[in-house]
């Protein structure tokens, strides 16, 4: 069969973008393990293994930052996950007084700067004694994930229904078995893509989590950022790859344990 | 046991979708729920399962209320028309499930459910998935996962609609032999009037939220209390008239009929016609349409807006535009006051 | 069931939510000149009235509104094509996904990092050019960043969000297309026509929110803006931050005003938003739910 | 690791104590460091030689903690906001605007300098740069940590000549037109340049006592303005945009697209040849009349849980020993006054091999251009922003 | 048009649904396809649109091949099982669409829709919303949406099986009379063997993605090609025999045949077999079940294995338990080559 010219023209597209993404992680590589690039070399014009040296330096304690650094994003996408569920099942099932203003707020971190929210909630923080905890800054990475967790897993709510649920009541099941046995195994791929999500927003956050954590938290952006920021290329781009890699793996990680979980791909279509 | 539900009315966003319904199914007993589209059917059966609440009124099972126990206490089960298997679990998985919520051991689970599926003749299929299985295979897992619940009141809600003929009439018996074994208090809410009429001991007729008529197939086939009852069953022709003295009087027709004087429709269901070829005859044959066991004739008086249909059983030589007599058969007749 | 059950549900993020509003109501406040740490206790506008009177605020905004407007439509425009490339050519899933959350997954800080190895007139960008002929020079590439069209910036902007909008939209429109599509391309509307006659408007809620989502975003951020905008005039975040890092602590509220102006206007935005999409609701049934 | 409520190394200071009870006092406890923490070579000094030493000679564990002075000060801020006794920082390395506005907003705990043994054995305790800090009385709420020096840099294979003062710069600028630029105000570097400039050519004396006030600045900066206006036609990208950071000034030197770059830190030639990013034939230069200098510092918060701690770390900073230590690890400046140092502690500076392509300690010293106060430096980023970018003279 | 598919194939995730499907609709012709669920009859009606792609054979419209052309310039319509309405358009716009993508001027677009939702007898519907119409309404839209098409082949996958039964028949007749009068080319999908059996010219069954019998209604209902077939039109009690010079013999019973010789089974459909009470008869009432207009008779021989089920017309006093004679009618006896 022939296909058709407009599909040769997505598939350029598509390649066209596979590649614009791929390109510039090839150049951080690269320059990962740059000394020099002087113009107009199309490749580095000489190499080192400073970067490399540096944050596999013992005192930077690079690797145990890192790995407080992805339990702290991963409880932070797990309660997202969590919470999103919860609230996802309440606006999509129930009529309750206040339903829109729900809605509402799980767009707003979206739409305060972040200076405004940090600033304030800093304040309160000390107050609560929460400042400089691993909890405060969960609970404001928290804050900054929720509208992409709640979006996901509202849109997969609905699509699911509460069909199976009652079918499940009605055979016996209790709410909460109902929802352990039928729902949460048909909402994981939802979950999965949630906690991808979370994972992200809170992994990349930098500026809420220095206030709060006040460097008592530490987290592996809160290392990256000053050595981009001063536009150290060589380290940047090392610590860049290192975020990306770390980043990767827990995806793959996160990917093959709940695979198993959810033995079977779901109709429900989510990545 | 039995069930009974009084005064039940149900409201929805505000609509009122059930008014005041009566009813009282015996224990063991198979009733059908018939009705149009959006009269309320499968709202009153998950009333009864209690996943939808009533306003107003109770629903009694063996005399005690049901009204504060929860879903899942009920033992109530639903069929739904739209199977709802778990499609994350195998069959057997299925099957299980009521079991494993009724604190089953695992061991004792997979029993039953073996012993279930051998019920709905699916000995083979423990182990397969869900989307793996064909629909008429999917309902006999439907089934035998209600069945594993160990339902108190079995609510199937239009269950054979997607069903091919066949199969239907396969289901139809394996839900009757089931039924019978566990003696089950049975509802079905069909659409399909034969399904209604040769499964159920009694039939219930509803009607924008009201029960209309609940009787005997027999009786509420012969004796439809008005025209939406009778047209459900079957359509035919109305003829206006009076019975006065034991007789019905009309433009077409007369014939003697024990009722009471009134003004009354006769419906003439093309059941009650028959027809024989005759040169001289006052109808016509305007259409014979093939139906596998049997034709329908479309047949019109000569000379007159009267529209008549019959079965035509054995194979004579009637053909469209042939003259024909036509006979009535008296039993068949349907009188329904005005 | 339980009239109850909802508002157990919905505790934690209730919980959060007035976390939430409290600290955004604090550091509000902080813009009408209440800071005591620094013996500012007087409440007042003073500080909005200067922000919006100065003589760049007007620039800024313009700046702003150029860069997240361009770079947000471009990106909803893109980023529907991208989607419509995945679900036309079948890939809804696996490796091309993969790499496309690759890009949601990098920081903005590193998106400048590659911008300016890419995109500078010392860039890969301007050497390749070089190595075949077409400039002579680095002065001979055309200036992307640092400079008035904020080519960098959108530029950056694009790569992250054209794939974020792909992401976002994708299942949405792989179900509407599988079924409806379908049903329009056998009515005899063409590939092209049965997209966007069908496939994308009912697609639209979910990229109407990605866009919202981008814009609200790309206004409010200052990574990309302070590290490859022009020196004036500054993005509206860029100049409330350079306002936030003056040394003078008594500054901090000029700062914060900023940030509120800010605010407000993505709440402005936000409420277009909601207002454009309860009126279709209102007028068309529920569209969300193909 | 500590937390904030870990009572046990919350240290009340007894106003009283001498150093000795101090050092007692502060023995097993935590010090927290805050300050920039993108210097790879000095987060490795500081944990890799000084927080060893302190924890052999005294059991305090050092924590250095990064974060930019403005997150430092916000933090400091919502500390003190909600009324917090007990922070979470010790030790801040600040200077220059910032320690003005700490200060002034009470933020900083002091004076302590004097407590310090070393303070006055090893620093001049009459140099302007340890009494002010831009022309901010310092009050012993602050001790030097490091010198600082605005250096310029060419690649001699590249440029040979070397401008000595503005005019010059403005000749070689002509030279290598587009070639030359310098980081957007306020960067502290691009700030710092535009002020030696300014000196340059209006003089720097003027400034110590001027009024804090735009026009009056204006006024006294035109003749500068005006050639900083010349200045642009010539600038990389005719001055209508500059670089936000100097790092990417430094980055466009390394590649090529620039002739010159500069930083704070007098030694940065050295540094950059040794970890490969410039090339060997890196010069540094700096004018004739001077360039600004100037020394940063380390505080003590108002509400550190560990005062006691804190001035015993600040104290072994300014030893000769650490501040020998840091010039040959970091190439900073030291702090110390050369007539205070033991012949033994002289040889050890001395000895230090201070790297290719930089200038002299003395003779940066003797080029070196005293800040201007605190108050005038936004003062001057503003009016720059205003009158020199994309701005030319008619 | 006359639509001729040849040597049709077609591949589906690796597993091959359609087997070298041959089918010939002659030009106006309205034919049924039948078949259990998952033999591929919605693949075949999708490959024909163009909607999937054959990896095989041709399909010709007309005499020309279709295999190049593109699903939207193919005109051949479906109307799916699941309406596939767009919601963000009104009743008009949805009918429009087509007539839009044809080209049509707005104006004529309008009046051209207002006349379609006049023969589906939906004239007062036009700026309803799609989602405020009931299931029949939605599905008269659908169809007329399909009609403004201008279809030449309209495929219509199933689309009554959500209706109830008066609806249903309604609706048959509206796409009758319209298939008459446009003379469409239309092959329909259903479940109901009578439906197929009442609608279509001729009936194509379908079977794991080959078709086992293309043939008049009434043929494919007396002379099934195989059991499969002849199960799927009504199920009867086989009965294994030969025929040997025209003479079924068996061991039940002899009939006069004209058959080829050779091994058959002859299956007695509940239609072939007439009842008598007897008080000497072999045969038992095992159980007479209601049916509206009839009754089913199982009956049992006695102290035999055989079974069969009757249909009793008349209301006889046959009740359960009695004994009976029967009678086959010979033309209703069907015979399958073994
Ligand atoms: N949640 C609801 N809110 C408002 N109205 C509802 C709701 N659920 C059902 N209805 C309405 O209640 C009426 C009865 O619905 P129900 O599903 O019980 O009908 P039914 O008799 O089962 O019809 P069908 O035969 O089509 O399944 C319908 O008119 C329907 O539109
Ligand atoms: N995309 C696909 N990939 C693989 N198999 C498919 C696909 N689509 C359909 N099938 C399989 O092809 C077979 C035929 O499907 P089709 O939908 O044509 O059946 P059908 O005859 O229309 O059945 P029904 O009466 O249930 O609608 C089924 O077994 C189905 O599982
Ligand atoms: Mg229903
Ligand atoms: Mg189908």
């Amino acid at each position: 069969m022939k296909e058709p010219s407009s599909n040769k023209l997505l598939k350029l597209f598509l390649y066209i973008t596979v590649f614009a993404i791929l390109a510039p992680m090839v150049i951080i590589t690269l320059w990962a393990f740059t000394n020099q690039w002087s113009w107009p070399s199309l490749l580095p014009t000489s190499y080192s293994l400073r970067a490399i040296k540096e944050i596999f330096a013992p005192y930077g304690n690079v690797f145990p930052i890192l790995l407080s650094s992805i339990f702290l994003s991963l409880t932070v996408a797990l309660l997202s996950a969590i919470i999103a569920i919860m609230a996802a099942r309440a606006v999509v099932f129930y009529d309750f007084f206040g339903k829109d203003l729900i809605d509402f707020i799980s767009m707003a971190p979206n739409l305060v700067p972040s200076t405004v929210f940090a600033m304030g909630i800093h304040v309160a923080f000390i107050k609560m004694s929460l400042a400089n905890t691993p909890l405060g800054v969960i609970i404001v990475n928290l804050i900054y994930t929720l509208p992409y967790t709640i979006n996901i897993m509202k849109n997969l709510t609905e699509s699911i229904g509460k069909d199976l649920e009652q079918q499940a009541y009605v055979l016996g099941a209790s709410p909460w078995k109902a929802f352990l046995h039928i729902s949460f195994p048909l909402l994981l791929p939802g979950i999965i893509a949630s906690i991808t999500m979370a994972y992200i927003i809170s992994f990349s956050q930098y500026f809420v989590t220095l206030l709060i954590g006040g460097g008592k938290v530490m987290t592996f952006s809160m290392i990256m950022v000053p050595f981009i920021a001063k536009g150290d290329r060589t380290l940047g781009s090392a610590y860049a790859l290192v975020f990306v890699l770390s980043t990767l793996i827990v995806f793959g990680l996160i990917n093959l344990i709940l695979k198993k979980f959810q033995k079977r791909k779901e109709k429900y279509n989510w990545n | 046991m039995e069930l009974e539900l009084k005064n039940i009315s149900v409201t929805l966003s505000k609509k009122e979708i059930l008014k005041s319904i009566n009813l009282r199914v015996e224990d063991g007993e198979f009733i059908s729920l018939l009705g149009a589209s959006g009269c309320g059917k499968s709202t009153l059966l998950k009333t009864i399962a209690g996943i939808i609440k009533q306003r107003e009124g109770s629903i009694l099972l063996g005399g005690k209320a049901l009204d504060k126990v929860p879903p899942h206490k009920r033992r109530t089960v639903i069929v739904f028309q739209d199977f709802r298997l778990f499609p994350h679990m195998t069959v057997a998985e299925n099957i299980s499930f009521p079991l494993k919520m009724l604190g089953l051991h695992k061991d004792k689970c997979r029993e039953r459910a073996v012993e279930l599926l051998k019920k709905v003749k699916l000995e083979g299929f423990k182990d397969r998935h869900v989307d793996e299985i064909s629909g008429g295979q999917k309902q006999r897992v439907v089934l035998a996962r209600a069945l594993a619940a160990e339902p108190v009141v079995l609510l199937l809600d239009e269950p054979f609609s997607s069903l091919d003929i066949n199969l239907r009439k396969d289901m139809r018996e394996l839900v009757l032999d089931l039924q019978k074994e566990y003696k089950i208090t049975t509802i079905l809410v069909t659409h399909d009037k034969e399904e209604a009429l040769t499964m159920s001991d009694r039939i219930a007729f509803m009607h924008n939220g009201e029960i209309l008529q609940y009787d005997t197939p027999e009786n509420i086939f012969k004796n439809p209390v008005n025209t939406i009852v009778a047209d459900y069953f079957a359509e035919g022709t109305y003829i206006s008239g009076e019975i006065k003295g034991n007789r019905f009087i009309s433009r077409f027709f007369n014939v003697d009929i024990n009722r009471d004087d009134g003004k009354y429709k006769c419906l003439i269901r093309p059941s009650a016609l028959k027809v024989n070829k005759a040169e001289d005859g006052k109808f016509q044959v305007v259409a014979k349409i093939y139906q596998g066991d049997n034709y329908l004739l479309k047949i019109n008086k000569i000379n007159s807006s009267l529209k008549l249909e019959s079965i035509l059983n054995e194979p004579l030589d009637i053909k469209e535009g042939d003259k024909v007599s036509i006979e009535l058969d008296k039993d068949k007749l349907i009188f329904i006051p005005e | 069931m339980n009239k109850k059950t909802p508002y157990i549900l919905i505790m934690p993020i209730v919980l959060l939510g007035v976390l939430f509003i409290y600290g955004v109501a604090n550091g509000i406040i902080q813009s009408f000149g209440y800071i005591p740490a620094f013996n500012l206790r007087d409440l007042s506008l003073d500080y909005y009235i200067k922000v919006i009177k100065s003589p760049t605020f007007l620039d800024s905004l313009k700046v702003t509104l150029h860069i997240s407007l361009i770079s947000s439509i471009l990106a909803a425009v893109l980023g529907t094509i991208l989607t419509a490339a995945l679900v036309y050519t079948g890939h809804t899933e696996g490796k091309i996904i993969q790499v496309i959350k690759l890009a949601i997954l990098i920081p903005h800080t590193i998106v400048a990092l590659f911008s300016i190895s890419i995109l500078s007139q010392n860039g890969l960008l301007a050497r390749l050019l070089y190595k075949l002929g077409i400039i002579s020079t680095q002065g001979d590439f055309p200036l992307l960043l640092y400079t008035k069209n904020n080519i960098g910036i959108i530029l950056g902007y694009l790569w992250k969000e054209v794939p974020f909008v792909a992401y976002f939209s994708l299942s949405l429109m792989a179900s509407i297309n599988k079924t409806l599509g379908e049903a329009a391309e056998n009515l005899g509307a063409s590939r092209l026509k049965s997209f966007i006659h069908i496939t994308l408007p009912l697609s639209m809620p979910a990229i109407a929110k990605a866009f919202l989502i981008i814009l609200t975003f790309s206004f409010g951020a200052y990574d990309l803006p302070f590290l490859l905008g022009a020196t004036v005039p500054k993005a509206l975040p860029v100049q409330a931050h350079v306002e936030y890092i003056h040394p003078d602590l008594r500054h901090r509220p000029y700062a914060m005003a900023m940030n509120g102006l800010i605010l407000l206007i993505t709440w402005l935005m936000a409420g277009i938003y909601y207002l454009i999409s309860n009126r279709k609701k209102l007028k068309g049934g529920s569209h969300e739910r193909a | 690791k500590a937390s904030l409520n870990d009572n046990e190394n919350i240290v009340e200071l007894d106003p009283n104590a001498d150093f000795d009870a101090l050092v007692e006092q502060a023995r097993g406890t935590t010090v927290t460091f805050y300050g920039w923490g993108g210097d790879e070579n000095r987060n490795r000094f500081l944990n890799e030689q000084l927080a060893p030493k302190l924890k052999e000679k005294y059991d305090i564990t050092l924590e250095v903690v990064g974060m930019d002075i403005d997150n430092i000060l916000a933090k400091l801020a919502g500390e003190k906001q909600a009324g917090l006794e007990k922070g979470s920082i010790d030790m801040i390395w600040i200077n220059g605007e910032n320690f003005y506005s700490a200060k002034e907003n009470d933020l900083l705990f002091g004076p302590f300098t004097h407590k310090l043994p070393n303070f006055d054995k090893y620093i001049d305790t009459e140099d302007e740069e340890v009494l002010y800090d831009f022309g901010f009385p310092i009050e012993g709420y602050e001790a030097p940590y490091g010198k600082a020096q605005l250096v310029f840099l060419n690649d001699s294979a590249v440029t040979p000549e070397t401008p000595r003062n503005t005019q010059e710069f403005l000749e070689f600028c002509k030279k290598y037109k587009g070639k030359v630029t310098y980081a957007a105000l306020p960067d502290f570097t691009g700030s710092a340049f535009v002020r030696t400039l300014i000196y340059d050519i209006v003089g720097h004396k003027q400034f110590l006592t001027m009024e804090a006030d735009k026009e009056v600045v204006k006024e006294a900066i035109e003749p500068a303005l005006e050639y900083l206006r010349e200045l642009n036609k010539y600038l990389w990208n005719q001055g209508k945009t500059f670089p936000a950071t100097n790092g990417e000034v430094d980055n466009m030197f390394q590649d090529g697209e620039l002739v010159m770059a500069m930083s704070y830190g007098p030694y940065a030639a050295a540094v950059g040849i040794e970890k490969g990013v410039y090339k060997d034939t890196v010069r540094t230069f700096v004018f004739d009349n001077g360039t600004v200098g100037n020394t940063n510092y380390i505080a003590i918060a108002k509400n550190s849980p560990n005062k006691a701690g804190a001035m015993v770390v600040i104290n072994e900073i300014i030893s000769a020993e650490t501040q020998a230590a840091q010039f040959e690890a970091l190439k900073t400046l030291p702090v110390v006054a050369y007539d205070k140092l033991s012949d033994e502690e002289k040889a050890r500076f001395d000895k230090v091999d201070i790297g290719k392509g930089v200038l002299s300690q003395d003779e940066l010293l003797s080029k070196r251009l005293p800040e201007m106060p605190a108050n005038i430096v936004p003062i001057i980023e503003e009016i720059w922003l205003e009158e020199v970018v994309g701005k030319y003279n008619e």
